[in-house]
């Protein structure tokens, strides 16, 4: 833990009307880590993602990226410095065509993002790069997502619900994908249902309820965690 | 490759429309036909067929229509430069009361239609559009009732106002009475539109200098038709006398509610129950405008020396028999604007739009019709035809009928 | 002056309220703005006027046979129509050019049909002796007016919150996935909601020419704009916003023509310019879409 | 991206510079061919107005009813450039623009509503600008009720030339923004605004940008069709129907291209004329209908049906 993070997030708040979506979460990710976010519905992982991709402002709290607090960034501007995102419910533009889609982030690349043929190659999309957006299934929908996110070039790469759909070949292959991004000293926090999937990418989870962060360390030692085992089983 | 064909294929069809487009609306740039061999007299004027002029625009093109149907019975009218009858010819558009539309249509009728005499719509606002268009076609644009102060200018020969004056010398005769009275309490109520506004101001100006100050003066939009808070400010004033500047949907929502709130003046004055009694007693019943002051227009008044065209009793008559129809004011005045029209070509050397326009100017002051003496200055604005003041008095029956307070001039 | 500019304001912000709320509840449920909601106002003015002056039938019995009629004509319109916006690309804005078209339809048929004059009802009709309130007296035609726009209202408060449909109704305007999901008849409810706001809007009209004096065919658009106010101003879907909404509308308004009479034509584009700013939600509400 | 863009330009530059060539020679000729030059001026105008509604509805999607808004502040700016600092018309040309995108500036406040809020509210903006232009307080500026008169600077052939110039610039300017990256990051705004801000477009800037081009299109226009008429009321240059037009015009030919909105003008506009001319009293009843048909219908406009296929449209 010498290093300095890349991004520390520190006692978001996010409420909606009277609700606490996210309640004082804190966590932080350095360069080339895979930070896995779980917890059940409503526990505020894709709220966070949300905050630290600026799709909402938080109402306490503050979000440091190098060092520096980008409250006041926007979301291009964001994805300009390096922060970028895939969605839950993905969201290409439909009537463009795959390259299309990658094309216009590439318009914006950063120094050491993939070219278009490269992330096309990359999430597979490749064959259906002619194919118009809408005519992909979800999870190729989602994957568009990805290879948008890396064509601009991200150092932080937020991956909301990537496997939900994917069959095991597809996921051990993603999963091999996800940690070779890493590998490039990119950070990656991944929001997922799939435990499984989890555990093949990292070892270090952090486990949401209620908007706050209740555990920190590896999946196994997670799955003994008392508070865990009860906010997961109801009991 | 087929894309690209495709795309040229677009180019080529809009080009071909534009092309047709334009070819379909006529291709004429020849110049007017030559007078000598001219069989009819066509005038051209645009109506108001929906929109918010057609209440005032239709019956004045329907009394335009009429005298021309009139004068065509007889053989058509006499025209000096050509030595002979000649029977008339309407060419009408609708501009649907959109200015824009209208600009073109005037255009059409110029350009396209070549007409001999340019008869303007209802109103300034469709007025306005065809001034600079005829002035640029040097075409004289017989102007019914569009008064807007900028219109008459002294570089400007081709327009004439056939009908009643320029509304800021509407109040003239109102102002009098006023004074006369010695009403010294007076309540102001105007749209803010030029028509109304420039009544108010008039009378405002002229009261002003007989040491009178309205005790309430205000300007409410053009649109208004709930008049109840209005009318209680006015009532705070305690006025003597009430006096509505508005467009006939505003008298009658006025009066309604005037009626409603039970108050009383000692004299309640609007403009539109002079000219179109029959617009008020249809929709509030004749009561509404019992006791009323307004501007009384022909045919609730007569001009006695009538020397030119019908008088009102048989405007009246001849109008009902051809249509079928009761007269308002604004038939009237269509008709007016034929008769100026037919003594114009009566008295023209040439039927060239300057020669007509001096004839106008030659005969003006000579003639009195149903409407009233005839009279414009240098720059064509009507300064005859003014409006008495008068009181609307209706019976158990139903029966109205209106005394005159000022005398008609 | 001002008491009476209140009270007059209230008196008239009631039927405005009224006025608005088919258009809320069309919105609410289907998001679809009606943009030819004036003219069904204008429609229904010219039912009033007609039955009156052809038949010497009262505007309060017109109120029930515009309610029926309209009713009738919107469910029929419904299914050729919003079955096939619901499922286009762009619903929303899709859905305000079809009626704005329709309301320029019906304008030119007012033409055609009923002419170009406006037309108005005697306010006698409504009882002639004015009403003594506070040491002032209203019109008897508002006061008779606001209190049938009340019950009207509160009519549509329980038909949303004590009947079955109501309750569907109120399940779809939350969203229209959920109550899909959840096996409410979302595509019956929405034809019924459609036929009650329009059929809401021509009761409005037999009332309009007491309030606003005549109608004629082209009133509709600038009711339009009135009532989208009144919505915004209360809040989407909730009958109390459409009170609230026609409350702050009238009393503007009222205010207005007492203080600054040759502005009065900008309260409710003013009013709706400051809300959809500074409140989108409305006064009461929750949840409008932002891009 | 860049790179597609500018092939997109260069193969199928052909097409793309034929149009503007084609306009400049139709609407230079057609004065000669045609006596009826307010037509054809209008056509030109309602053109220029179809496009700026294109510029705005056909690449973002934001539907602006109260584009006459924007129209009638240019033909006041025109007036006032000419009655109150007495400059010669094609200087006054230039307030009337400055104020259409002063005002573009003021409401871009709007682009925050999205669907029928913003193109309701619009129409309110244009309304609340009528109201201010004609109110008797603003008479010494705007003459109030009364109505402009710049017939001393009349001049139709100037003013006909100005909009033909405008017609082209407009038209280039449409066909520039649908084939660089720009347009492509308008359509990307319009089908997600959140994924465009993803993929690194300045979405408020973009937006905002286009919001002013087409404010100063509209004002461009109403400047000089005040100019053409010369004698105008409020209600003459901010009338609805200006805006309603040119929306049905750019709905009919197809938004988000170049042809679509010349094509939806030449067509409706010559039969608004042809039919207006002989019997107008269904008119209003068939425009009606159209719109109702064209959305059940063919809710991308004529052009669709070229680009179902594939084609490329200008």
């Amino acid at each position: 833990m010498s290093r300095e993070p890349l991004l520390s997030v520190e006692k978001i708040v996010k409420t909606f009307g009277g609700f606490h979506a996210l309640d004082g979460v804190t966590l932080s990710v350095e360069p080339g880590e895979i930070l896995g976010l779980v917890g059940p519905n409503g526990s505020g992982k894709t709220t966070l993602i949300n905050v630290i991709s600026g799709l909402y402002h938080p109402d306490g709290g503050r979000v440091l990226y190098r060092g520096r607090s980008i409250a006041s960034w926007p979301m291009h501007q964001r994805a300009r410095q390096g922060i970028n995102r895939t969605f839950q419910i993905p969201k290409p533009f439909k009537s463009l065509t795959v390259r299309e889609n990658v094309e216009l982030a590439y318009h914006f690349a950063r120094q050491g993002a993939m070219t278009v043929d490269n992330a096309l190659d990359f999430t597979g999309l490749a064959p259906s790069a002619d194919r118009p957006a809408q005519s992909l299934n979800s999870s190729q929908q989602k994957l568009l997502d990805l290879a948008r996110a890396l064509a601009i070039g991200p150092d932080l790469l937020l991956v909301d619900e990537l496997a939900a759909g994917l069959g095991p070949q597809e996921l051990h292959h993603i999963a091999d994908s996800l940690r070779s991004l890493a590998d490039r000293s990119m950070a990656l926090i991944v929001v997922e249902h799939h435990l499984g999937f989890v555990n093949q990418l990292t070892d270090r989870v952090i486990v949401m309820n209620a908007g706050k962060e209740i555990f920190e360390g590896s999946l196994t030692l997670a799955a003994e965690d008392a508070t865990v085992s009860a906010v997961y089983l109801g009991t | 490759m087929n894309s690209r064909k495709h795309s040229a294929m677009i180019v080529g069809l809009s080009a071909a429309m534009l092309a047709g487009t334009l070819a379909g609306c006529g291709t004429s740039t020849s110049a007017a036909p030559p007078t000598k061999n001219i069989s009819d007299i066509t005038i051209g004027t645009l109506y108001a067929g929906s929109g918010a002029y057609a209440t005032s625009s239709l019956p004045e093109y329907a009394g335009l229509k009429f005298w021309a149907s009139q004068a065509d019975k007889s053989g058509g009218v006499f025209v000096k430069a050509l030595n002979k009858k000649v029977p008339i010819k309407i060419v009408a558009y609708n501009d649907q009361s959109s200015a824009t539309t209208a600009t073109s249509l005037y255009s059409q009728l110029i350009s396209v239609n070549h007409v001999n005499v340019l008869v303007a719509d209802f109103g300034s606002v469709l007025t306005s559009v065809a001034v600079p268009v005829a002035e640029e076609n040097k075409m004289v644009l017989f102007d019914q009732s569009g008064t807007g102060t900028t219109f008459f200018t002294p570089n400007n020969p081709y327009i004439v106002l056939t009908s009643l004056p320029n509304s800021g010398l509407w109040p003239d005769s109102l102002a009098q009475y006023l004074i006369g009275q010695h009403y010294s309490r007076v309540a102001i109520l105007y749209d803010t539109n030029d028509f109304d506004q420039s009544q108010e101001q008039t009378l405002v100006s002229k009261l002003k200098a007989a040491g009178i100050t309205p005790v309430y003066n205000s300007g409410v939009p053009t649109s208004t038709s709930s008049y109840s808070v209005l009318l209680n400010n006015i009532s705070h004033a305690n006025p003597q006398a009430v006096i509505e500047f508005g467009y006939p949907n505003n008298d009658i929502s006025f009066l309604q509610a005037l009626k409603a709130s039970g108050a009383q003046y000692k004299m309640v004055f609007t403009v539109f129950p002079g000219q179109l009694p029959t617009l008020f007693t249809t929709s509030d019943g004749p009561s509404s405008i019992n006791n009323i002051y307004t501007y009384p227009a022909p045919p609730l008044i007569s001009h006695a020396h009538v020397n030119y065209g019908m008088n009102s009793s048989q405007f009246i008559a001849a109008y009902k028999k051809a249509t079928g129809q009761s007269t308002n004011f604004l038939n009237i005045a269509g008709y007016n604007t034929g008769l100026i029209i037919q003594k114009t070509l009566e008295t023209a050397n040439s039927l060239s739009q300057l020669s007509l326009r001096h004839a106008v100017s030659r005969f003006s002051g000579t003639i009195e019709t149903l409407d009233g003496k005839f009279q414009i200055n240098s720059e064509g604005a009507q300064t005859g035809e003014t409006l008495p003041v008068g009181k609307f008095t209706t019976n158990s029956a139903g029966k109205v009928s209106v005394d005159l307070l000022t005398p008609l001039s | 002056m001002l008491e009476y500019s209140i009270v007059a304001g209230i008196l008239f912000g009631v039927f405005f309220g009224f006025m608005a709320l088919g258009l809320n509840l069309i919105f609410g449920v289907m998001q679809v703005v009606n943009l030819a909601h004036g003219d069904f106002v204008v429609l229904g003015g010219y039912l009033a006027v007609i039955a009156y002056s052809a038949g010497h039938i009262n505007p309060v019995v017109s109120l029930v046979g515009a309610f029926v009629l309209f009713f009738v004509i919107a469910f029929a319109l419904y299914f050729p129509v919003i079955p096939r916006l619901t499922r286009s690309k762009d619903p929303e804005m899709l859905s305000l050019i079809l009626f704005f078209g329709l309301s320029q339809i019906i304008e030119a048929l007012d033409v055609i049909g009923f002419g170009n004059n406006p037309r108005s009802l005697p306010l006698a009709i409504m009882g002639a002796a004015p009403w003594h309130f506070l040491g002032q007296s209203y019109q008897m035609a508002w006061v008779i007016t606001a209190i049938v726009s009340l019950v009207m209202i509160g009519a549509t408060y329980l038909f949303l919150y004590y009947t079955r449909i109501g309750y569907a109704a109120r399940a779809i305007m939350g969203s229209r996935e959920e109550a899909a999901a959840s096996g409410l008849p979302v595509a019956q409810t929405s034809a019924i909601i459609f036929g009650v706001g329009i059929g809401l809007a021509a009761m409005a009209g037999v009332l309009s020419p007491f309030m606003i004096g005549s109608v004629d065919p082209s009133t509709g658009l600038g009711l339009t704009t009135i009532a989208f106010a009144i919505v915004v101003i209360g809040s989407l879907g909730n009958p109390l916003g459409s009170v609230l909404g026609g409350l702050v509308y009238g009393v503007s308004v009222m205010l207005m023509q007492t203080y600054f009479s040759s502005w009065s034509d900008l309260v409710p584009y003013l009013l709706l310019l400051i809300i959809v700013l500074a409140k989108p939600s409305g006064l009461l509400g929750k949840g409008v879409r932002n891009a | 991206m860049l790179s597609s863009g500018r092939t997109h330009l260069r193969s199928h530059r052909g097409v793309n510079a034929l149009i503007p060539l084609l306009l400049l020679a139709a609407f230079s000729l057609a004065p000669l061919v045609y006596a009826n030059h307010a037509v054809i001026f209008q056509m030109m105008a309602f053109m220029v107005l179809a496009q700026g509604v294109n510029l705005l509805y056909g690449f973002t999607g934001y539907l602006p009813f109260g584009y006459v808004g924007f129209f009638g502040i240019g033909a006041y700016g025109m007036g006032i450039g000419i009655e109150l600092f007495h400059l010669p018309g094609l200087a006054a040309l230039l307030v009337g623009a400055l104020f259409a995108v002063v005002i573009a500036l003021i409401l871009s406040p709007l682009l925050r509503l999205s669907g029928a809020y913003f193109a309701i509210s619009s129409l309110a903006a244009s309304e609340v600008l009528y109201n201010i232009v004609a109110n008797p307080a603003l008479t010494h500026i705007t003459n109030g009720p009364y109505g402009e008169s710049l017939v001393q600077s009349y001049h139709p052939l100037t003013s006909y030339v100005a909009m033909v110039v405008l017609l082209v610039l407009t038209t280039v300017l449409v066909i520039v923004i649908k084939n660089t990256p720009f347009g492509r990051a308008l359509l990307a705004i319009r089908e997600d605004p959140v994924s465009a801000e993803m993929a690194g477009i300045a979405v408020v800037r973009t937006r905002t940008t286009v919001w002013i081009l087409s404010a100063l299109i509209g004002g461009l226009t109403g400047a000089i069709f005040g100019w053409h008429l010369s004698v105008f009321y409020p209600s003459t240059v901010f009338d609805l129907s200006i805006s309603i037009l040119a929306i049905v015009f750019t709905l009919f030919g197809g938004g988000g291209t170049a042809i679509g909105p010349i094509l939806g003008s030449v067509v409706l506009y010559g039969l608004y004329n042809a039919i207006g001319i002989s019997a107008p009293q269904y008119f209003e009843l068939i425009y009606g209908l159209l719109i109702v048909l064209l959305v059940l219908f063919l809710p991308g406009g004529v052009v669709s049906l070229l680009q179902r296929r594939g084609s490329y449209v200008p």
